[in-house]
């Protein structure tokens, strides 16, 4: 609808059409004492749009830790801040862009990076390090081929640009994502402590000034949008799609530094969802402000745009920023040398109201607390699918004949073969900070004028979540901080993107209460809280939900780089050494799911203990530069998992263990496989002992096959057919 | 019988690309530009002979391939003879 | 002697480089704005890596018309040692101070990997440390770097010994399967007839740490400012 | 006035770019497509109301910056009225 046209009466009708309940419509007139204009309907259906506002996962969300030694801002702000010693802090944060993604692959995904930097950078960070968390459907889905290749050339074509490495990630595949694929791009900057910049307006006066590219009417009601489930009718009010501009990005994101040294900026917010309406009116309400918008002056890139589509387009790269009273000039400087535009849009009031001019009238005047800080909350009434007993039965393993046969064919499924095809479209290098990129457990970079460095991993196990989300949310954490602990790296703090379906159904709030309950568990147990995140809700196609899909990346510390171990066999005649314990634990095992299309049981129990012996075993080991190798035990089991061990440089193993040949596919947690130099075994088991930690010498590198002996069986293969098998059957699933 | 595809960016979408060169032809000195959008095309070379059968058969190509139509327009040409 | 660092707006590498040449070899080194219409005196100019203006025309082409290219031109005219890697290449190409032209990798993929490269040449400032034959790892990260030149030039740049390094097998073979963006001549890196221009696809500077796992570029880098070094001797 | 400025890749260059997009098209059925080069345009929004003005301009900027002569070849279109 274009500015000339006259504007449709507001009613709870036409609040319903965007996404309002008739309370919510009900609630917002009683506030204003009056029919709200419909900009200000627009306004305060964005705001209290799932998206923006986490009206169904708040009271949970309340659950997870968020107090650390580390942590210097946590949830709240625009992302995450920890502390990383020598006086520097890591910025990090999650977020998903699913929905965009689905209708336009390349696009969505591009922008979603776009969006998740502006977080980082906005708190006065330089991003350092990228992640992105895929999940896709089956690849023979219709559709899926395409989105595959336009999610992964997004990816890479914002994040590679712009000139900040994607360092690692995840990638999974799963029919429950035919219809609604889930990308969550992860980023995290670093900057001195001191330096860290919040969105919190102050100062009646000051003027509030608009940065980056001009405002079109792209994704107007995206924010409403990723807050509805798909049906064949979101085709109908689809928006302009948003395109990503990584070069404006760029530009921009050196301007705000530079900018932000200058001491002339009091606030600055990025417009993400929602645009100009929630970074106004985040920004005033932190600050217990009022905040005056005169529309007329927002650089525009269509002509005729109503208050309404400029107040909620969601054009990308732009900023909202809040200057001292009389320095706009030093700003304007800093962004005219970058060959950008500063331009003046309005001030910061002391009226607690949000007042929007356009066209020479007022088209909003809405207090900002009540739409802010106490927008709709709702505790939706959960309960368990009907079927789970019948979910978790136990179910029938049919055991392994031949396990060569079996594990040369799990690695071959797309869900566990290399993923190089990806992450070497990905510039994982540049900046010169990455130690260790894509392909071990966590990456690992450095921090330039420090000793220090920095470990991230993200995880999460959408089976075991599906089939026990609280077991579910507790492993993505376990995982995600063992991952870390592979490398050395003490947890700081992780951020996490909530992916689920429709909450308004109870069996979908169950599995969000639940999943939040374990990884808070999992969260306090491991010494990890949560810093940042990101919920996204309505994951659903014609009904048919996602597997619950709780997304974890974990930020870890390094003191030291000169001890790290490989995630690979790096010599030959080097001790192999199997840490935890062997269970028989089948259920939402990739050899089950994988092989078998059964989906069912109790996942592997998550043993919080047994983990956090675990890793303050692993982290100790590492800082004594004991370990050559070190890997933990995921999908797959340990199989899969020596089997990755060998592929790094093509060194084979001998391996002897007292196992079937059925639970080397087990998938017990707690778990790493570990090398080192002949000469420190002794202190490997010993320590593992004083841990606490059930440890065993099970054989050594070297040779050109991986041979695993089990009781009854075994296998031994060529580690260089089983690499090239593994690391082509991804393109040779897209068939490229 | 040859034919050209020409694929452009929407009216209403953002365009990087024309935006950037637009803003390198006017630091070269090209002032007289008020307006320019980047696009892509095709020229193809079609065995059927047939104008009405390759304008089916093109705008079918677009729809399924050539042209990303939530995001971009296009436009089929059949030039009565070759190319100037 | 000082050493340039050419800033584009989009250029990404810009920091890696100034950090190998003024940290890791603690040589004078500064940034050159892209509209400076000088090199500001720098004996060694470094145009980096990454998406100049975004590449959004041909990788390179927008870089290639702005101020300060001009006057790296001049410092190259007058026989000043210039390196271009990855972008910067391509903008060496599109600015005509190299021959040929970078188009869209074999593979139309964004390619990131370590690379072998077989050293051809061990007599120019910027390969000197280096022998003939000898074969680096460097890593590699560009969507288009696939070379290309007509026959005619691709001839006369080989019978006039201007190709610098070529992308090869880890024992040194030329082979189609370790060509990995389909470069004519599996090519990554040709010098100007006056040997003092040099361009390249692979990122030396991204070679120059142990901690990153190879140091082979670091001896491109220290080789140019050994040969400065020498040169500025002759001069005084 | 409108112009359109359309860049080809030589017929001696190699075009990955087209020879994909022809085998995508083969493999959706599209067999009749017997040769496709893929080539970028520039539609142009030009203040001067002068053909020949604009026709010299456009031919500059094609050669300081629109096409890479080297591996690519230009057309300038200067229709009589408008697009349709
Ligand atoms: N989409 C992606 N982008 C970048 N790296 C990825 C992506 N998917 C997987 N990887 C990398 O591949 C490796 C294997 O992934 P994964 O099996 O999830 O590891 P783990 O099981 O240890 O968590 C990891 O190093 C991960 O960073
Ligand atoms: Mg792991």
């Amino acid at each position: 609808m274009s500015g000339a046209g006259v504007e449709p009466t507001v009613d709870r009708s036409l609040a319903r059409t965007m996404g309002m309940s008739e309370e919510e419509h009900d609630r917002l007139v009683e506030i204003l004492g009056r029919i709200p204009s419909y900009t200000e309907l627009g306004i305060t259906s964005a705001l209290w749009s799932e998206h923006c506002s986490y009206k169904s996962s708040k009271v949970f969300l309340r659950e997870l830790p968020t107090q650390g030694r580390h942590v210097i801002q946590g949830p709240g702000e625009n992302a995450g801040v920890v502390d990383v010693g020598d006086g520097w802090v890591a910025v990090f944060k999650m977020e998903s862009h699913n929905h965009p993604s689905f209708i336009e692959p390349y696009q969505g995904a591009a922008t979603g990076v776009g969006g998740i930097l502006r977080d980082v950078f906005t708190m006065g960070a330089r991003p350092i390090a990228l992640l992105d968390s895929l999940r896709f459907g089956e690849i023979d889905a219709p559709r899926m081929r395409y989105l595959i290749d336009g999610v992964v050339r997004g990816v890479g074509g914002y994040g590679n640009c712009v000139g900040v490495p994607t360092v690692g990630g995840e990638t999974g595949f799963h029919r429950c994502y035919n219809g609604n694929i889930l990308v969550n791009a992860f980023a995290l900057g670093v900057a001195r402590r001191e330096r860290i910049f919040t969105a919190k307006a102050s100062g009646p006066g000051n003027p509030v000034l608009y940065v980056g590219s001009r405002t079109g009417r792209d994704g107007i009601h995206g924010a409403t949008m990723a807050s509805e489930s798909f049906a064949a009718e979101s085709e109908a009010k689809r928006p302009t799609v948003q395109v990503g501009d990584p070069f404006a990005e760029r530009i921009l994101l050196e301007a705000c530094l530079e900018a932000m040294g200058s001491g002339a900026l009091v606030a600055i917010q990025d417009m993400g969802a929602a645009g100009l309406t929630s970074s106004s009116f985040e920004m005033a309400g932190r600050g217990g402000l009022g905040i005056r918008l005169d529309l007329d002056q927002v650089p525009l890139r269509q002509k005729g745009m109503s208050p309404y589509e400029i107040m909620l387009s969601e054009s990308q790269e732009r900023m909202l920023i809040v200057a001292h009273r009389g320095r706009q000039e030093e700003i304007a400087k800093v962004f005219r040398h970058w060959g950008l535009e500063v331009v003046e849009i309005g001030e910061v009031t002391d009226t607690g109201r949000a007042e929007i001019w356009g066209g020479g009238r007022r088209a909003a005047d809405i207090p900002v607390e009540p739409l802010t800080e106490s927008a709709p909350l709702y505790r939706r009434p959960g309960a368990p699918r009907g079927d789970l007993a019948r979910l978790q039965a136990p179910p029938e393993v049919p055991p392994v004949e031949d396990a060569g046969a079996v594990l040369t064919r799990l690695l071959t499924t797309p869900e566990l073969a290399s993923k190089e095809w990806i992450y070497h479209q990905y510039d994982s290098s540049v900046r010169t900070n990455t130690v260790a990129g894509p392909g071990g457990d966590a990456a690992v970079l450095r921090l330039k004028g420090t000793q220090r460095g920095l470990a991230l991993s993200s995880d999460v196990n959408p089976s075991y979540c599906l089939l026990d989300p609280r077991t579910g949310g507790a492993q993505a954490v376990a995982e995600s901080v063992r991952n870390l602990a592979m490398v050395g790296a003490e947890p700081l703090g992780l951020t996490d993107c909530l992916n689920f379906g429709n909450p308004e159904r109870p069996e979908i709030t169950w599995q969000l209460a639940e999943c939040i309950r374990g990884m808070s568990e999992a969260c306090r147990a491991l010494e990890i809280p949560v810093v940042s995140g990101n919920v996204s809700l309505y994951n659903e196609t014609e009904g048919r939900s996602i597997h619950p899909t709780p997304t974890v990346a974990a930020v870890g510390l390094l003191t030291r780089l000169d001890t790290l171990p490989s995630a690979s066999f790096e010599a030959p005649a080097q001790r192999i050494v199997l840490l935890g314990e062997d269970r028989r634990e089948y259920g939402g095992s990739a050899y089950l799911r994988l092989l078998y299309g059964i989906e069912q049981g109790l996942p592997p129990a998550v043993d919080l203990s047994a983990e956090a012996r675990l890793v303050k075993l692993m982290r100790y080991l590492v800082s004594q530069g004991v370990v050559a190798t070190a890997h933990d035990l995921a999908e797959g089991g340990v199989a899969v998992a020596l089997a990755e061990c060998c592929f790094g440089r093509g060194i084979g193993a001998r391996v002897r263990l007292p196992l079937e040949p059925t639970a080397l596919f087990s998938e017990t947690q707690a778990r790493a496989v570990l090398a080192c130099a002949p000469g420190n075994l002794e202190t490997v088991l010993a320590e593992a002992e004083r841990a606490g930690v059930p440890a065993r010498e099970v054989g050594e590198t070297g040779g050109p096959r991986l041979e695993i002996h089990a009781e009854g069986g075994g296998l031994a293969l060529d580690v260089r057919d089983l690499r090239a098998t593994w690391s082509t059957a991804l393109p040779r699933a897209l068939g490229l | 019988m040859k034919a050209r595809v020409t694929v452009f960016p929407r009216p209403e979408v953002l365009d990087p690309q024309g935006k950037a060169i637009k803003g390198a032809l006017e630091r070269l000195g090209f002032t007289a530009v008020s307006d320019l959008r980047a696009g892509k095309s095709f020229d193809l070379e079609l065995t059927t002979a047939d104008r009405g059968e390759a304008e089916r058969q093109l705008k079918e190509m677009c729809e399924k391939l050539l042209a990303n139509t939530l995001v971009e327009r296009y436009e089929i040409e059949l030039p009565a003879e070759g190319w100037r | 002697m000082k050493c340039g660092v050419v800033l584009l707006p989009g250029s990404n590498c810009d920091h890696d480089v100034y950090h190998v040449l003024k940290h890791t070899l603690g040589q004078e080194t500064v940034f050159l704005w892209h509209e400076n219409e000088s090199v500001e005196a720098c004996d060694l100019v470094v145009v980096p890596g990454g998406f100049s203006y975004g590449d959004y025309l041909r990788s390179g082409a927008l870089a290639a018309r702005s101020p300060v290219l001009a006057a790296v031109r001049r410092h190259a005219d007058a026989g000043g040692l210039v390196l271009g890697i990855c972008n910067g290449f391509q903008i060496l190409c599109e600015a005509g101070l190299l021959p040929g032209a970078l188009l869209r990798n074999r593979s139309l993929r964004f390619e990131h990997r370590d690379v072998c490269l077989r050293v051809e040449r061990d007599d120019l400032a910027f390969t000197r440390r280096y022998r003939k034959g000898q074969v680096l790892s460097i890593p590699i990260a560009h969507m288009d770097g696939n070379y290309f030149g007509t026959e005619a030039a691709l001839d006369e740049l080989e019978a006039a010994g201007r190709v610098v390094f070529r992308y090869a097998s880890p024992d040194g073979g030329l082979d189609d399967a370790w060509n990995w963006n389909g470069s004519a001549r599996a090519i990554a890196g040709i010098v100007n007839a006056g040997g003092n221009v040099l361009g390249m696809m692979p990122h030396p500077e991204r070679a120059s740490d142990p901690l990153l796992g190879s140091t082979d570029g670091l001896a491109l880098f220290e080789a140019a400012v050994e040969s400065l070094k020498e040169s500025l001797e002759v001069a005084r």
